[in-house]
């Protein structure tokens, strides 16, 4: 698995910065010489994670104000241009007045369960990191059973959820608490269906391991499974709690959902989470279906962890332009959408998964000629399938189309109503239906 | 065999909780006074089944500044002020509505330029109010508040217009009795013609944005909706009324200020859902620029007010006034004892009334249906409570 | 001292024993259930132990019987919960030493 | 891996483990109860990882972790509060204890006594696939039962939690026709009702 | 502007249905409290007024007597009919409910009750709804808060209008002759003949 024919010659010097492991390595080799290797794990775990530290804490920053300023455009506004140089300071400012701010607890909350969870949130927050692959070898850690790894992580944020909301004593925020639970526990499952799909294609459950297949074979999983990467992609956001699935923290509804009565900085580390989230779950959908850090060759010439941050930043885009346009289903629809579409979807092509796989490896089949094969007919399969779903699973009210007439003469009660209903000709505005 | 007393007593609390229900504790969840969204100070209290609401009772009166009351210390020219804050979204239909009971008791004779300018700016609020209204019900569907500030671009041009032409954005009391404050600013016409030559590409986009968008539909199709035999019998007007299918619009059918010279049309929905209750709102833009166009065209000359005595005290009597609010009908009861102020002041609040099917529309439903519901209504919270 | 075997038995041994008085003691059905679970999870520790301090052959079947275990304990709580809430509705109290009506 | 290191994490986890299911027995909240139980099986799946079980592990944190717990939450969610009392314990709860305590005697006596004849070879790698691979061919029979199981367990459980109006009506008639055929006093006579008390604020 | 539906008419559709349950008076219709309900069905159903949108209801004070005013629309036939009904107990005003034939009128009965102190038999839901419960007397009263030295409430002249500032006198508003079935108020029927003769 650990083919690295494609890296250059000068790898393995320091000053490589292509991979920065080698400086890591540099390090650890270092003490190594002098002190014990239990230290040398120690340090080198520790390096790991104030990297990853001081890249995402700055890049929050950046992407609070990335954020609204996309969202400002969407809507024709300017977006913050006040605080430093065209706005760019105004997360700090941000940061700093959440810091100032009192931090309220409800006299009935659970003390300690309260004040546990926007602490408790950032771990699986960070720990999520480790496993992204940023280069051939730039992991903090590159676990054999990354994909699991990923999944139960991020399966442990759901009981902080639950904790907040219902600590908080708040019926905003238990009901909150439910909605994200019932959301987290149902959306794993295409979820995990979905990355099942890559793991039985690609034969590895490692996830740089995915990368690197993809590399080999030359070719990107959201050509392959198209409908699982679009699976993936909802699944997410659903997990992400971002328009249209933001029904845990729906702002119509319940306020602001588990976190309705965290204020000051408790509700900014919840924030940054979820903002942090976001930016993970984009790079691990830009490694899972769109090469992570290869790019047919470009990885020998471009450092492999700015190929990843840029395609990172493009789903990171898609994410804000759906929250920008689309507005927010409803708890059973979501529901539904999970259970009756995106199930039965990732579940279809798993079993396309094993059956491609089998031709493979059991048929040997050639893989340069049949893969754009099997990408053709999975194209064609998923645009089937959603186009079948469209057609079956359509609820009833939606199948009429919503007609806007002009009454004309025709001003009055019931009688004028039923005139106006019977008219032959074409009404004036008609929308939606089968 | 004989039960243990514990046995009994569980049993017996069973058969209880088995007939009454299905022995779930129904949460009672309040939206608002403070809520995001509740569009002002009202409260909804509701009774929920997991996310079915079982029952939705309002509790208003958190802007109640008993402006009925205060009327009657206050002439009849006095009393326009307040009708702007009756309903801060709709100062000009409000002014309109009093000001046509208020002539109606002294019987006074409007001239046609003033009646046209009345038109003019009514058409105008009703452009800026179904703005803000399609917007945040669009907005209480979920969408990240995108299609607000589209709409809200537009309400903020009719805003500059009435700034440019009464010094005032939201209350304007701009109407008097007998005709309007004051003549057109010269640089109104010109700004209302760009205007209207901008709006059908706007208004365009909004429904390439908005009219087919699935989640939408799946949101707001079927949900809330009411039959128009209920919603005669339920006093609802306006729009609400219209999206059942009844084609019921005072400017048709009692046309005031001259509206039966103007072409337009009165669209009608179906289903009477949410859906429908914007999409009515969304042609009625339409006509309302169709009113406009017209009116700029046969703008006539003359004066703007009436020549009225300054200390004008009408007979002892009544009065009765209505007009087709953006909300829907805005009638004002006007009775005289031959007194300079009214002896009494009564306005038909059509977003009161609008709200007495609330909770007909909204059990049955989810929490999330209601506040669509509650949205799709669109009340102002100061018409309400008065 | 080498942490060895002995450790990660003992270890379980006293887990289990937590676990086992959890779920003879608690009157709460769910308490008991979170019991019964400390228990699985003791025999699972034991087992893993075994696995690593065992030969080859060992090593592998005491971890898919690790497997086994934690699949039907999830069956088990997924049926354990939904018994507790079915026992709640019937008879108004999920306590074990109330729900009495197989003694009559 | 060196000793310190090692000895650090064991004995750190096993603290962290044992406290949690410590914490269980004396905590008088069901929630609270739980969330200790998810330390404790924390605790677990970091000693599975100083065993070099890293499948294990990742499997014990998704499935206790992220399902389990939040499977007994709801299910704490869906009783009303005064069932939420983990603080009682049934009456014979002292004789239990003994017995508690002559089982650990027991295992841990055998646990220390035994000569288990443990090697120390080196761990499993690759784990994941080793596990895979002996589940459908070696293991195939159990892993298929293990599923019927599962499938069984999703129906029954199913099948047990939804409620519908009309068996609740059938299942109150029955109720009564029992309570009527019953001999045994009027419950109106109980004068203390034993149900538990909402002790606990209301929201 | 609104057409008017004929009082008489009105009237007869009415009383054909309740015999002396409405009369015409200055061109208003006048329903007796008692048969309120009946009469407004059978308005509400009569193929010839399809009265059946309730537009408006609210009550007037006129000090001595409340009078509930009732402005109902035929969509159809497009007109519009004010009824009225008095009400002379000032200490226990009562009147039939409309919800019964008008959900609209839910709200708008319990908006009167909460400002007049009407009470409205039948109502499923009578609560007051801006004030809070146990708010002392109801606002829109002409004697709420009412000072010694008959101060009260009202504009008694045109601000800077000095020869008119005069108190206008209770009364002043010109009273409706009292309907045959209506409760003839004692004591105060002389103050009623008095206004007239002064209107």
């Amino acid at each position: 698995m650990t083919d690295l024919a494609g890296i250059g010659s000068v790898l393995g010097a320091w000053y490589d910065f292509r991979d920065l492991n080698n400086l890591q390595r540099l390090i650890t080799e270092w003490i190594a010489d002098w002190g014990p290797d239990w230290l040398a794990s120690i340090i080198t775990g520790v390096l790991g994670a104030l990297g990853i530290l001081g890249v995402i804490g700055p890049t929050l920053l950046i992407l609070i104000w990335v954020e609204r300023k996309v969202i400002a455009r969407f809507q024709q506004r300017y977006g913050p241009n006040r605080v430093g140089p065209k706005g760019l300071l105004q997360p700090v400012a941000d940061a700093v007045k959440l810091i100032l701010k009192e931090q309220l607890a409800p006299r009935a909350a659970d003390k300690l369960i309260f004040f546990l969870p926007p602490v408790l949130v950032f771990i699986p927050g960070i720990l999520i990191w480790g496993v992204l692959p940023f280069g051939p070898r730039m992991s903090v850690a590159d676990l054999n059973v990354g994909v699991l790894f990923l999944l139960a992580v991020s399966g442990t944020a759901v009981l902080v959820l639950f904790m907040a909301g219902w600590a908080s004593n708040n019926k905003y925020a238990l009901f909150g608490a439910m909605r994200a639970v019932a959301m987290s526990i149902s959306y794993e499952v295409p979820m995990v269906l979905a990355l099942l799909t890559l793991v039985v294609f690609s034969g590895t459950m490692s996830i740089n391991g995915i990368v690197q297949w993809q590399q080999q074979e030359d070719v990107i999983f959201i050509l392959l499974f198209p409908l699982s990467a679009i699976a993936f992609f909802f699944a997410a956001s659903a997990e992400l709690n971002r328009t249209p699935a933001d029904i845990s923290e729906a702002e119509s509804e319940i306020v602001a959902g588990y976190h309705t009565e965290y204020s000051g900085m408790r509700f900014g580390l919840f924030y940054a989470v979820e903002l942090g989230n976001t930016l993970v779950v984009s790079a691990f959908i830009a490694t899972f279906f769109l090469g992570g850090w290869w790019l047919w060759g470009l990885d020998q010439w471009v450092p492999s962890w700015v190929i990843l941050l840029a395609k990172t930043g493009a789903v990171y885009f898609l994410l804000i332009w759906t929250r920008g346009t689309l507005p927010r289903l409803r708890v059973d629809q979501l529901m539904g959408f999970c259970w009756k579409a995106l199930v039965p979807a990732t579940l279809l092509f798993v079993v396309v998964a094993f059956v491609e796989r089998t031709l493979l490896i059991s048929e040997g089949w050639d893989t340069t000629v049949a893969l754009p094969i099997m990408a053709v007919f999975n194209i064609a399969l998923s645009l089937g399938a959603v186009m079948l779903f469209a057609r079956v699973a359509r609820p009833a009210p939606l199948r009429r189309p919503a007609r806007i007439r002009m009454a004309g003469s025709d001003i009055g009660g019931l009688n004028a109503a039923r005139e106006v209903a019977a008219r032959r000709e074409e009404p004036q505005l008609q929308v939606g239906g089968d | 065999m004989t039960m243990s007393d514990d046995t009994r007593l569980a049993m017996q609390g069973t058969i209880e909780a088995l007939t009454s229900g299905d022995g779930s504790e129904p949460v009672v969840v309040n939206l608002g006074p403070q809520h995001p969204s509740t569009h002002g100070v009202f409260r909804l209290k509701v009774t929920l089944d997991g996310e079915i609401v079982q029952d939705a009772e309002m509790r208003i009166g958190y802007l109640h500044r008993s402006m009925e009351k205060l009327a009657e210390e206050r002439t009849y020219t006095q009393n326009i002020p307040f009708t702007d804050r009756i309903d801060y979204l709709a100062a000009m239909s409000n002014n309109l509505a009093y000001c046509l009971a208020a002539e109606e008791l002294l019987g006074v004779e409007v001239p046609p330029r003033a009646n046209a300018i009345r038109v003019m700016f009514a058409e105008l609020q009703r452009v800026a109010s179904h703005a803000m209204a399609n917007g945040t019900f669009i907005n209480d569907c979920g969408a990240w508040h995108t299609p607000l500030f589209h709409m809200f671009r537009d309400r903020e041009r009719v805003l500059d217009m009435f700034e440019m032409t009464c010094g005032a954005r939201l209350t304007t009391n701009y109407m008097r009795i007998g005709g309007v404050a004051f003549d057109l600013p010269d640089e109104l016409l010109p700004t209302l013609e760009q205007f209207l030559a901008d709006m059908p590409e706007n208004i365009a986009n909004y429904e390439a944005l908005l009219l087919e968008n699935e989640i939408l539909h799946a949101r707001a199709r079927g949900v809330g909706v009411i039959s128009p035999e209920m919603a005669i019998n339920s006093s609802l007007s306006g729009p609400v009324l219209r999206a059942t299918g009844v084609p019921w619009d005072l400017r048709k059918a009692n046309p005031y200020c001259g509206y039966e010279s103007y072409e337009f049309d009165v669209p009608v929905g179906e289903q009477g859902d949410c859906f429908d209750r914007f999409l009515v709102r969304m042609a009625e833009v339409k006509e309302s620029l169709r009113i406009l166009r017209q009116v700029v065209d046969t703008l006539p000359d003359g004066p703007y007010l009436a020549d009225l005595p300054l200390h004008a005290r009408p007979e002892p009597g009544e009065s009765y006034a209505r007009v087709e609010s953006p909300r829907g009908e805005l009638g004002f009861y006007l009775v005289s004892d031959g007194g300079p102020a009214p002896y009494r002041f009564h306005c038909r609040p059509p977003s009161l009334i609008n709200l007495s099917a609330l909770k007909e529309m909204s059990i049955g439903g989810t929490l999330a249906d209601a506040i669509v519901t509650l949205g799709s209504i669109d009340i102002v919270v100061g018409e309400i409570d008065r | 001292m080498i942490i060895g075997l002995e450790h990660y038995l003992v270890l379980g041994a006293l887990l289990f024993c937590i676990g086992f008085f959890i779920a003879l003691s608690k009157k709460n059905a769910v308490g008991v259930l979170i019991g019964v679970e400390l228990m699985l999870n003791a025999v699972n520790l034991t087992l893993v132990a075994f696995s690593r301090f065992g030969t080859a052959e060992v090593a592998l079947s005491t971890q898919v019987f690790v497997v086994f275990i934690i699949a039907v304990a999830a069956a088990e709580v997924a049926v354990g919960l939904a018994l507790a809430l079915v026992v709640y509705r019937n008879r108004q109290t999920i306590s074990v030493d109330r729900t009495t009506l197989l003694k009559g | 891996m060196s000793d310190f290191g090692f000895h650090l994490a064991f004995w750190s986890l096993a603290a962290m483990t044992i406290g949690g299911a410590s914490m269980i027995v004396v905590s008088r909240n069901l929630i609270h109860a739980v969330i200790w139980l998810v330390l404790s099986m924390l605790g677990i799946a970091g000693l599975y990882l100083t065993l070099s079980a890293e499948f294990i592990a990742v499997v014990q944190v998704l499935i206790y972790v992220g399902a389990i717990s939040v499977l007994m939450l709801f299910a704490i969610m869906l009783t009303p509060r005064a069932e939420r009392d983990n603080s009682q314990h049934i009456k014979t709860a002292g004789p239990a204890g003994v017995v508690v305590i002559m089982v650990m005697i027991a295992t841990m006596w055998v646990a220390i006594d035994t000569d288990w004849g443990a090697v120390r070879e080196a761990a499993l790698t690759e784990q994941a696939r080793l596990i895979g691979e002996s589940l459908i061919k070696h293991y195939i029979l159990p892993f298929e039962i293990g599923a019927v199981l599962l499938t069984a367990a999703l129906v029954g459980a199913i099948a047990l939690a939804r409620q519908d109006d009309e068996d609740a009506a059938v299942h109150a008639a029955s109720l009564q026709a029992e309570l009527d055929d019953d001999g045994s006093v009027d419950p109106v006579d109980v004068v203390d009702p034993p149900l538990p008390t909402d002790g606990e604020a209301s929201t | 502007m609104t057409i008017q539906y004929d009082a008489t008419a009105a009237m007869e559709i009415v009383n054909a249905s309740a015999p002396g349950a409405a009369c015409v008076y200055d061109g208003v219709l006048f329903l007796d409290p008692d048969t309120l309900v009946e009469s407004i069905r059978a308005l509400r159903d009569a193929e010839q007024s399809d009265l059946v949108f309730l537009s408006n209801l609210t009550a007037v004070d006129h000090e001595l007597h409340f009078e509930m005013v009732y402005h109902l629309q035929s969509l159809d036939l497009n007109h519009l009919l004010q009824a009225k009904a008095r009400i002379f107990d000032r200490e226990d005003p009562a009147l039939p409910s409309l919800t019964g034939v008008y959900h609209g009128a839910h709200l708008q009965e319990r908006e009167v009750y909460d400002l007049f102190g009407i009470r409205f038999e039948g109502h499923p839901d009578l609560r007051r709804m801006f004030l809070w419960d146990g708010f002392p007397g109801y606002p829109l009263r002409k004697d709420f808060l009412q000072m010694p030295g008959q101060v009260r409430a009202g504009l008694p002249g045109f601000p800077h209008e000095s020869e008119e500032n005069s108190w206008p006198v209770p009364g002043s508003v010109p009273q409706r002759p009292l309907h045959p079935n209506d409760p003839q108020p004692e004591g105060e029927v002389a103050v009623v003949d008095e206004s007239e003769d002064a209107s």
